[in-house]
């Protein structure tokens, strides 16, 4: 093994020092002999799960982790649920990626960027891994993002919903899965103008931070479009645990629909405010008086309980999608881990899954080959129904979900109900649309490190 | 004028849950001398003692009922709470229903044994330890604490409504003779504020009308000589400790229904009350009342649509410009007393 | 003209007249004692001599200088040192420490950036540290703690720490109090040494008339914020008024 | 040496010789191995322990001397690495004007913060410190990232975008931050045998900096400038009346300090050319006082050890997670294997917060000098021991 090591890597031995070699300088890990960053070269292969452990996420992130364990089960063959059957792709075979056995590692991003950095440098420079994949936050996922660009691995993003991950700053070696803030508005403001009319006059509560600021301009000017007016735009704090002045003078504003564009504890207040409130018991311009959470996730429904009864919101996937992939997956996830999976950890899973596809087709870990594979891939399983890998800013493009709050839910979780599928061809854009960084933006070279 | 009337209401409910928490803060100071950093961990335990109460009631047998699938396409595992089978469902549901004022009862024994471990087991070991080590040693507390109900209740926040029939909100507005919804303000919110006025109030008048009240006054303005007396002042700090905990531990479980707890809303509050108790003056009663209303109130004005677009981003910086500015002007804060923490 | 002329002085605390028209001339090279009764105000004359307090009215001049509106760390680089009533020592430092921080405000001034060479390579002041250590015969302690030393040893490192700056007034704020009869004996001779030695003005508040008699040249007796009287301790000790506004009282 | 005297030298020696080897001490277990994931000898790991040593380090000079509590320190990092990260963007990628940047306005804003704040002490001045500190993570976080006048860029962070002038970037040089040429990232791999250890440029620069910047604190530490600082935490009262002024030496202390945390700063940014709003957060100003505590305050090596010690836990402690767990204990029957993960599960991975607030709690209570108070306990127990049983020898043989 020890033997081995030295001369895969390529190692010139010297007379001088019998058994050790020096390795010429290169860029990160990747040594001379290696055709990219942590080309596996035994008989596993290891893919690096980057999601919150601690902090306020912690959660959700335990959620994407479970998703990718299950992945990885699946793809070593350890039995897959029928979930591989209703992918399109059959590249996969259930004997690992390539014939190599899954492995992964696993990091702490604390939804931080500097932590999320270190944890994917340490498990790219120390344990090997081929590929990051995860996290719960755009700030985040931009930031690992530009990392494993710079360092020669794909990146597959998880949770991440600022138009930015693909927009301004898409990067080559970088996927994302998730739905984006611009396809949220395109997908909720025709459900918003056919439940509540087309004379609105919306009142935005804003995290002021570059989410928040995209999550507003998109549906501020996706409503506006269908005849919605906006009548302000307050910005809140990201630190604010409690929002009642900023709820307090909705309702004498002339406004008859707030809009919270606030993710995780954020949202999970600033909806309990508003309900504490009365706000959904008035009416205003003699219309019932209506709240929309853009972006919703189960977590936070559970963390709002009840005060999500009849709001309105979107998302990426849910569980209660009826397609056979979707049902394969609830259930192989459901029978693991007793609860059915979150959109973020559907999002994880595709994610794996994807990627070791791609690297099949491929026939290559190299990243640029596996970013090739990925770019314009179409396909359809796994949960989401009919998608594509757009090419031009590797953004996926499916049927995005418009989500209610469930009057009379039956149990833990169903408390959110479909209420629309937005077909896919409602929420495409031009890849140069000015949200998304205009024509400058580019995706760059790839980088395999070598 | 009814934006003005609101946000000064606004104010005084946001003031009021931060003079809850300096009050104790205070309390632990002046009498003790210690400065408590799981004084915010304390605020949280409180809060998770209304989670726990509600899932005591909550805990439930199942029946399996095979008219309704669950997610997986299995019969559907009804449960039902013991208090709802014991009861009857009317009873059992109300019951539920009202779980956070029945865990007030639950937590106020619950907070005072907190207050009296933390106080016996580790602070009374840092009297005469600097202020710097307090600070570190409660710091430490305050991240193992807020460990521990992260693992036991996860990192998601939790609801714990308040009854239904305090749920929704008033029209104050039209009981003034302003148009309808000119000033709308939820009940619970009301009923916080009034409970923080009938806390702080009886945290006054227990200080100021017992006999042991006063010895603690007296303690607190001269430990020494109180000492000499031969009056046993530590068994009474102690029993302050265990107040002022079982204050933030109360203050804690009310709020539950305005914000749903979570793990770090021990941390979230730490800084803020800090900066409350500062502005106040360290270890004066009085002024940690008086700086947690104004601190409520300056941030409520703050955040209105006026402030912010005046001033780009005054919410976000508002609670610590008053700091600087107050404590630049006022060295010892707002009401404090000479020679306190200044070494 | 004395060295420090104090001139119709008053200080007020809320309705409190602390001090009221204060005159007092301490001639150079002598030892001027200041007793009253508790309460005659003798501490705060004190703190307005070194900065702590600043009058309401009146002047403080130091060798012609006024030094009212100065910080204490000014005050003193005029050249007043002031020892405490408990002793006032830097307890984490070792003794040699103690000693030669006074030795560098005296060379370098109230503030030196001086970072990188080391304590040990500054000659001068280790040299001149010693010296006073071993006048203060304490050469042996030097580098004990200076917290862990006895009270006496204490005071008399506060005294060397106040010499070595080489003032032009000393100034002792009940130098022996809370003393056992055997320290104050040796403060009283040290300081008559000191005295000897060098030339010095000293100011000493005090209590202890034993001291006071052992030690001063002249005496200014102070009652309600007030000079009662000033005159030579012989004068003093015979004189009625005094005897009723303190002697009478407390022998 | 080096102005040095002996035992500083020595310390000084160890301190280099331990840094400079530090790719092979912190690599101890053969890469394949099962004992491999305590290895530490990676590169961003191995830079962040030198990064940290000089943050605490800086923040020694004003905790350990004077006593003055900072809760801010953070902003003066965030600072640095945002300064530098700019000076990336304007100029080129080179590090040298990037962290000469970072520490000018680092120390500028130290200067203008402990000029304030320096007005009050003790818990005041904790609060006005934490106080500016918050303000500005809330300025960058949102207000100063504003469409308008983006000068943080926000959540994301602050990071170089192909589009940014670089006026001195020529296309020869790497496209990532380096000195004069040679990539902050050129890493040379030695194996030897099943051993591997990285040997990486932007390390090494650290590394180099961080013993400079050790060599500094020991002068100042020795220096008639460290004796007034320890003077300022001792009494200030007989600072006044010995005719020194301790503001100016406290001020100075903050500065050099401040000056330090800003070198961090810009070295973080050079490793690693983007800086986010978080690292300025009062969190990782406790960050850095748990490290100095935990190491031992006031104490010349404690920081840096402190410092390792918590980074070692944040990077390596939270990896392990329960697939880690159940392989080590194996060994074991089945029930006892799953016991055993159930009870060191809490502490380990995700719960790798609960042990350090432990830890902490401990070494404060018991040790407060820390790891240096213990790791001196542990010698004088050890030497008592020898000297007892020596003494107990003694005693025997005469009665034989």
């Amino acid at each position: 093994m020890s033997k081995n090591q030295v001369t895969r890597r390529g190692v010139l031995k010297t007379g001088a020092v019998a058994g050790a070699g020096v390795a010429l300088p290169t860029i990160f890990t990747a040594s001379s002999a290696a055709a990219y960053t942590n080309e596996p070269t035994g008989g596993t292969v290891t893919l690096g799960f980057n999601v919150p452990q601690t902090g306020p996420y912690a959660d959700e992130g335990n959620d994407e982790l479970l998703a990718q364990q299950l992945a990885v089960e699946h793809l070593n063959g350890m039995g897959d649920g029928g979930c591989l059957n209703t992918f399109t792709s059959k590249a996969l075979k259930g004997n690992g990626i390539l014939g190599k056995k899954v492995q992964f590692v696993t990091g702490d991003t604390q939804t931080k960027s500097d932590a999320a950095r270190a944890a994917a440098k340490s498990m790219i420079e120390k344990d090997g891994a081929i590929m990051i994949n995860g996290g719960s936050s755009s700030g985040v996922a931009v930031a690992v993002q530009g990392l494993c660009q710079d360092a020669g691995v794909i990146f597959m993003a998880g949770l991440t919903h600022s138009n930015d991950t693909t927009g301004k700053d898409r990067k080559k070696n970088g996927f994302r899965h998730f739905f984006n803030a611009y396809m949220s508005a395109a997908a909720l403001a025709p459900v918003l103008s056919k439940e509540m009319g087309a004379d609105r006059r919306a009142y935005h509560l804003t995290a002021d931070y570059t989410w928040g600021w995209t999550q507003q301009e998109s549906i501020a000017a996706a409503t506006e479009a269908m005849g919605w007016e906006t009548v302000n735009n307050v910005l809140t704090p990201l630190a604010s645990t409690d929002f009642s002045s900023y709820i307090a003078p909705v309702l004498n504003s002339g406004a008859d629909v707030l809009v919270l564009n606030h993710y995780g504890g954020n949202m999970v207040n600033s909806l309990t405010n508003a309900i504490q409130f009365g706000l959904l018991d008035k009416v205003a311009n003699g219309k019932d008086f209506k709240i929309v959470v853009p972006l919703y996730s189960e977590l936070m429904a559970a963390g709002a309980g009840e005060n999500i009864k009849g709001v309105l919101g979107s998302m990426n996937y849910n569980w209660q999608l009826d397609n056979e992939g979707s049902k394969a997956f609830v259930k192989s996830f459901g029978e693991k881990y007793g609860k059915p999976p979150s959109n973020s950890a559907q999002t994880c899973y595709a994610q794996v899954l994807l990627y070791a596809d791609a690297c099949e087709r491929a026939g290559t870990f190299n990243p640029c080959g596996v970013a090739e594979a990925l770019e314009g891939f179409e396909f359809d399983g796994l949960g989401n129904g009919k998608t594509l890998y757009r090419a031009d800013d590797h953004q996926c493009f499916k049927d995005v979900l418009v989500v209610r709050g469930a009057q009379n839910p039956t149990n833990a979780y169903d408390t959110l109900e479909i209420v629309e599928v937005t077909p896919v061809e409602q929420v495409m854009y031009a890849p140069d649309h000015p949200m998304f960084g205009g024509a400058e933006a580019s995706l760059g070279e790839c980088n395999s490190g070598a | 004028m009814d934006a003005i009337i609101l946000q000064i209401l606004n104010g005084l409910d946001k003031g009021s849950a931060y003079a809850l928490i300096a009050l104790g803060l205070t309390l632990i100071f002046g009498t003790l001398g210690v400065v408590n950093f799981a004084h915010g961990a304390l605020f949280m335990i409180g809060a998770f003692c209304a989670v726990t109460v509600q899932r005591l009631l909550n805990l439930s047998f199942q029946t399996v009922d095979e008219t309704q699938k669950d997610f997986l396409g299995n019969p559907l595992k009804v449960d039902t709470p013991y208090v709802e089978a014991w009861f009857g469902p009317e009873i059992g549901a109300a019951i539920i229903d009202w779980s956070v004022p029945l865990a007030l009862v639950f937590a106020i024994p619950i907070m005072l044994a907190v207050g009296y471990a933390m106080e016996r087991g580790l602070i009374k070991h840092f009297y005469k330890r600097p202020h710097a080590d307090q600070i570190l040693v409660t710091f430490g507390l305050a991240i193992v604490l807020q460990e521990i109900i992260k693992y036991f209740f996860g990192a998601n926040p939790i609801q714990t409504p308040e009854p239904s029939a305090l749920k929704g909100s008033l029209d104050i507005g039209l009981m003034l003779g302003f148009d309808p919804n000119a000033i709308i303000y939820p009940i619970w919110r009301l009923v916080y504020f009034t409970f923080s006025v009938v806390i702080i109030g009886g945290v006054f008048a227990f200080l100021q009308f017992t006999t042991f009240g006063m010895v603690v006054r007296a303690g607190m303005a001269d430990r020494e000589t109180v000492g000499l007396l031969g009056i046993n002042i530590d068994k009474r700090f102690t029993i302050m400790f265990g107040i002022a905990a079982g204050v933030a531990g109360l203050a804690g479980v009310m709020y539950g229904p305005l914000n749903p707890p979570n793990y770090h809303m021990g941390m979230d509050f730490l800084v803020l009350s800090f900066v409350v108790v500062v502005v106040g003056g360290m270890g004066s009663l009085p002024g940690a009342v008086a700086a947690g209303f104004l601190l409520g109130v300056l941030e409520s004005f703050a955040s209105t649509t006026w402030a912010t677009t005046t001033i780009p981003g005054i919410n976000q910086i508002i609670i610590y410009l008053v700091a600087i500015i107050i404590l630049l002007t006022r060295p010892r804060g707002l009401m404090g007393r000479k020679g306190v923490m200044e070494d | 003209m004395g060295i420090l002329e104090v001139k119709n002085v008053g200080k007020r605390f809320g309705g409190l007249q602390a001090l009221s028209d204060v005159n007092l001339s301490v001639a150079e090279n002598t030892v001027h004692a200041i007793i009253g009764p508790n309460g005659a105000g003798k501490s705060t004359l004190l703190n307005c001599l070194v900065g702590k307090l600043i009058p309401d009215s009146g002047s403080v001049m130091f060798d012609g200088q006024s030094v009212l509106g100065r910080a204490p760390y000014e005050i003193n680089q005029m050249g007043i040192s002031r020892v405490f009533q408990t002793p006032e020592i830097f307890g984490d430092l070792t003794v040699l420490e103690n000693m030669m921080i006074p030795c560098f405000a005296k060379r370098d001034g109230a503030f030196e950036l001086n970072a990188l060479p080391a304590v040990s390579q500054q000659k001068d002041v280790v040299d001149q540290a010693m010296h006073m250590l071993e006048e203060m015969r304490m050469a042996d302690k030097r580098h004990m703690h200076a917290a862990a030393m006895s009270r006496g040893d204490k005071r008399r490192l506060e005294i060397g720490m106040c010499l070595s700056q080489e003032p032009r007034l000393l100034l002792l704020d009940e130098p022996t109090a809370g003393m056992a009869r055997a320290d104050t004996n040796n403060t009283i001779d040290l300081l008559k040494q000191i005295k000897q030695e060098r030339d010095i003005t000293i100011a000493i508040i005090e209590h202890d008339m034993h001291v006071v008699f052992s030690l001063a040249e002249r005496i200014t007796v102070l009652a309600q914020g007030t000079p009662l009287v000033e005159d030579t301790p012989e004068n003093i000790k015979g004189h009625p008024k005094v005897r009723e506004a303190y002697l009478g009282e407390s022998a | 040496m080096l102005g040095l005297d002996k035992k500083d030298t020595s310390l000084l020696i160890i301190v280099a010789i331990l840094t400079l080897l530090a790719p092979f001490i912190l690599n101890p277990f053969p890469a394949g191995s099962a004992m491999a994931q305590f290895n530490a000898g990676y590169p961003d790991l191995m830079q962040r322990f030198v990064i940290f040593g000089i943050f605490a380090i800086g923040f020694n000079i004003l905790f350990g001397l004077t006593g003055y509590l900072s809760f801010g320190h953070a902003a003066f990092l965030g600072v640095g690495s945002y300064s530098a990260v700019w000076m990336f963007k304007l100029l080129s990628y080179n590090v040298i004007p990037a962290i000469a940047l970072s520490v000018v306005v680092a120390a500028l804003f130290a200067l203008l913060i402990g000029y304030v704040s320096l007005r009050r002490s003790g818990i005041y001045f904790s609060i006005l410190t934490l106080a500016f500190a918050q303000m500005s993570f809330a300025l960058a976080y949102s207000v100063l990232s504003n469409p308008k006048f983006n000068l943080t860029n926000g959540e994301t962070g602050l990071q170089v975008y192909a589009d940014d002038p670089q006026i001195f970037h020529r296309d020869s040089l790497p496209d990532m931050p380096h000195l004069f040429g040679l990539s902050m990232r050129s890493t040379y791999k030695l194996d030897i045998g099943a051993w591997s250890f990285d040997f990486n440029v932007g390390y090494y620069l650290c590394a180099v900096i961080m013993m400079v910047m050790f060599y500094l604190a020991i002068r100042i530490f020795r220096s008639p400038f460290g004796m007034m600082l320890r003077a300022v935490k001792s009494n200030q009262q007989r600072m006044n009346y010995t005719g020194l002024n301790p503001r100016p030496y406290t001020l100075a202390a903050f500065v050099i300090s401040g000056m330090y945390a800003g070198l961090a700063g810009g070295l973080m940014a050079a490793m690693d050319p983007l800086a986010g709003a978080e690292r300025m957060q009062w969190t990782a100003s406790g960050e850095v006082v748990l490290m100095t505590i935990l190491g031992g305050a006031g104490t010349l090596i404690g920081p840096v050890l402190g410092a390792g010690f918590i980074k070692y836990f944040e990077n390596i402690f939270s990896k392990i997670n329960d697939t880690i767990l159940h392989q080590w204990f194996s060994f074991l029957p089945d029930g006892i294997e799953d016991f055993m993960v159930f009870i060191v599960h809490p502490f380990i991975g995700k719960g790798w917060h609960l042990t350090l607030g432990i830890l902490f709690m401990l070494v404060v209570i018991f040790l407060p000098g820390g790891l240096v108070e213990g790791g001196q306990r542990l010698g004088n127990w050890l030497r008592n021991r020898g000297k007892r049983s020596g003494e107990a020898k003694t005693k025997h043989e005469p009665a034989e």
